[in-house]
């Protein structure tokens, strides 16, 4: 099979139906598995941290948290700009549902950098270069839930929303430079979230484990979307209509 | 020339129009009807590439309306929309100087002769704002008969203009079509022209809600 | 075909005309360009009114004070950039010309980034005296807002476009804007912090440089983009 | 096991309010993802069904 026929294949939201239904389950017990024995192993087991103690275990859903944050933006980037040059719906529908699991996703990246904030450098808020370009992320995820809700007609929204993101994921790199290198220039005598060296692998081995089932988790919940914007859109059509 | 190829459009899960088909042939005067709401304005924004959600091919001279053949097309064509553009504190003379330089050339006699013959020399130099809709929609057939294209689409061309507008406006229209151009308009008003108009009629909505069911 | 088309079609004069309408519609109606100004002049006068009026307070956060007004300003100005154009049918006709649409866009693009900077730029003594700018830091702002005041108008300009004709604009814009502007805001205030350390500026100039060229290479395209988008609503 | 204790586990070293409710706000958030988009799944499916039901019936008379 030649790639363009796969490709449109793939694009055929029948297909894809067929196959998130196949998919779906095993997601959804793979990220149950992942999140269960990363986050026991993480909360229970891993030994704590000689400076932080124990408020440490927030990493294993902070980083994971964070990480999707801005992955789910360039996947949600890449794929409405597919939509809007190759004229795919399903990769609408995928960047559609992009937008409000990545919101929720550096929604969470946030709270929990506060709470770990809180006992690490006795606030709630500090302006860590980590935590200022998710709040960022976060004004660049709205703007484009409020762009495509703003836009009544569907194709118009997709197409808008695809050249907000496209700027967008140009400008993320620019932007989570300039905070990093804002931060330096303010470097203020707190300590960061995360030490990089010296974790031993009890420590981010648990992360690795999480870090996966995050990922599944937000497959599978990208899947069940998705589906869901194509049983809305293609309420019509016959081939749906005789699945249910 | 102007052809449409099996064009569709649905617009909010609904069909405005399937399947049109037809040829604007230099010497055509076609007059699209339809009740509100039926898809006219769709239709014309879509023949003047403002539209692009629409399943069917466009043809101009022979060849798929795409890429810079649109701007091909638009060189030759001239549309005059609900709002035709007039900027209410520019001058009457400004309005259609710039109107006239995105698209072409014309020189100032060229622009004064055509106010002139839409009965608005006198106002030539008077902010836009100021003069009575009828008027506004003076500037745009000035602009028609400055510009001279080959393929003109009016969207309610006779909105507001009185009797002696709407008579020399399809005159116009008539002695347009007769040089070999061509005309594609909708409007409200029963139109007479003495010249043979093609009709392109859009099912009402009605129609189309009880197909669907 | 017995009838022409339209007179062989040249960029330079459809520039042309769309500079000189865009200047004497803006002349004729000055508030559109007036109001962001004294928008940014009561800001600043804000700040000392509101914090306090000590010299040294006020050197310190000159910078930001300066460039979160001009971020604020560039917005308000060209929130209605197009907002007349998609109402009144111009932006119909500007979308089909024979000519490129986004090239027509850098003529009209001009006109308001020279309305609102020139003004911002000429007046930019006063702003220093008012929140004790030596002339070293002036030097530095005045160079920064040269260099970064275009991207930023560029960038609200996409959200103008992204917005237009739609209800809740106005907020919608400032969501979709500010969040990019950001890295200018950085650069822009380090280099002024800098030069009042005695610092060398030179890096972040490049930076703010580098940025303007792609915002003035690529950002007139997706407002084109964007602007055909809307319109087919 | 780093813990000795249940009640050692549950106060982790005194930072337990801060780990407890930063992973109980995580939970509720994602169930929230998750509740929202079977909800939606369930609606959809009967409009669907609404649709096909109709259809069938408008084909019969």
């Amino acid at each position: 099979m030649n790639f363009s026929a796969y490709f449109h294949r793939w694009g055929s939201p029948k297909y894809f139906h067929t196959y998130a239904t196949r998919l779906s389950p095993w997601l959804a017990g793979f990220s149950v598995v992942l999140l269960g024995v990363g986050m026991i192993w993480g909360l229970a087991f891993s030994p704590s941290d000689y400076q932080q103690g124990d408020s440490f275990r927030i990493i294993y859903i902070h980083v994971p948290a964070a990480s999707l944050g801005m992955s789910i933006y360039v996947l949600m980037a890449v794929a409405s700009v597919i939509a809007w040059v190759w004229k795919i719906k399903l990769s609408d529908m995928v960047a559609q549902s992009c937008a409000p699991l990545g919101a929720v996703f550096t929604v969470i990246a946030l709270i929990t950098g506060a709470i770990w904030g809180k006992p690490t450098w006795g606030t709630w808020w500090e302006w860590d270069a980590r935590l200022t370009s998710m709040l960022i992320l976060l004004f660049l995820y709205l703007g484009i839930i409020a762009l495509r809700s703003a836009i009544e007609q569907r194709e118009v929204a997709a197409k808008a929303a695809g050249v907000l993101a496209l700027v967008g994921l140009v400008n993320l790199p620019i932007i989570k430079y300039s905070v990093d290198w804002w931060k330096t220039l303010h470097q203020s005598s707190t300590f960061k979230l995360l030490e990089k060296p010296a974790m031993p692998p009890e420590m981010w081995l648990p992360l690795l484990v999480t870090m996966a089932g995050f990922y599944c988790l937000f497959a599978w919940l990208l899947l069940r979307y998705t589906t869901n914007e194509i049983l809305e859109r293609e309420a019509k059509s016959q081939w749906l209509q005789d699945r249910y | 020339m102007l052809e449409a190829h099996a064009l569709s459009c649905e617009r909010d899960d609904r069909c405005l129009f399937d399947e049109l088909t037809f040829t604007v042939k230099p010497g055509h005067i076609w007059q699209i009807e339809g009740a509100n709401g039926a898809g006219k304005t769709t239709l014309l924004r879509i023949l003047c590439g403002l539209n692009p959600y629409f399943d069917g091919q466009l043809l101009w001279a022979e060849q798929p309306l795409q890429g810079s053949h649109w701007m091909t097309y638009w060189q030759s064509m001239t549309y005059l929309g609900h709002a035709i553009g007039i900027k209410s504190n520019l001058t009457v003379i400004e309005n259609l100087r710039w109107l006239i330089d995105v698209r072409g050339e014309a020189s100032s006699a060229d622009l004064h002769t055509a106010l002139q013959a839409v009965a608005l020399a006198e106002y030539a130099e008077t902010p836009a704002g100021q003069l009575s809709a009828g008027q506004q929609r003076r500037i745009g057939l000035a602009r028609l008969l400055v510009e001279k294209t080959a393929l003109w689409i009016l969207d309610e061309p006779f909105t507001s203009l009185d009797k002696q507008g709407v008579a020399f406006f399809q005159r116009h229209l008539v002695q347009h079509a007769q040089q070999g151009g061509m005309v594609i308009l909708t409007t409200h008003q029963p139109i007479t022209l003495e010249y043979p108009v093609h009709r392109l009629a859009l099912s009402s909505a009605k129609e189309n809600l009880l197909a669907m069911n | 075909m017995s009838l022409k088309a339209a007179d062989s079609p040249v960029l330079s004069r459809a520039l042309w005309a769309i500079f000189c309408r865009e200047w004497l519609m803006q002349w004729r109606q000055p508030m559109e360009w007036l109001n962001p100004l004294c928008f940014f002049i009561m800001m600043i006068a804000l700040f000392p009114l509101g914090v306090s009026p000590e010299k040294n307070l006020l050197q310190l956060i000159a910078p930001g004070v300066i460039w979160a007004g001009i971020l604020l300003s560039t917005l308000l100005a060209v929130e209605n950039c197009f907002k007349q154009e998609y109402e009144d049918g111009s932006l119909d006709q500007l979308l089909i010309t024979p000519h490129p649409f986004f090239l027509l866009l850098y003529a009209k693009l001009l006109v308001h980034i020279l309305l609102i900077g020139l003004p911002v730029i000429l007046l930019t003594p006063v702003w220093g005296s008012m929140l004790f700018l030596d002339t070293a830091q002036l030097k530095v702002l005045l160079i920064t807002i040269l260099l970064g005041l275009p991207t930023i108008s560029l960038m609200s300009a996409l959200g103008a476009a992204l917005t237009v004709g739609l209800r809740r604009g106005g907020v919608l814009i400032a969501l979709l804007v500010l969040p990019l502007n950001i890295p200018i805001l950085i650069f822009a205030t380090a280099a002024m912090q800098a030069a009042a350390q005695g610092m060398s500026v030179q890096g972040y100039f490049a930076i703010l440089g580098a940025l303007l060229v792609l915002a003035v290479t690529f950002l007139p395209a997706l407002i084109a983009a964007a602007l055909r988008i809307m319109v087919s609503r | 096991m780093a813990f000795s204790s249940w009640t050692d586990f549950v106060s982790m070293g005194g930072h337990g309010v801060y780990v407890w409710s930063a992973y109980g706000v995580t939970f509720l958030l994602l169930l929230a993802c998750v509740w929202v988009g079977q909800r939606r799944a369930k609606k959809l499916i009967q409009r669907i069904k609404k649709i096909a039901e109709r259809k069938t019936y408008a084909s019969r008379s």
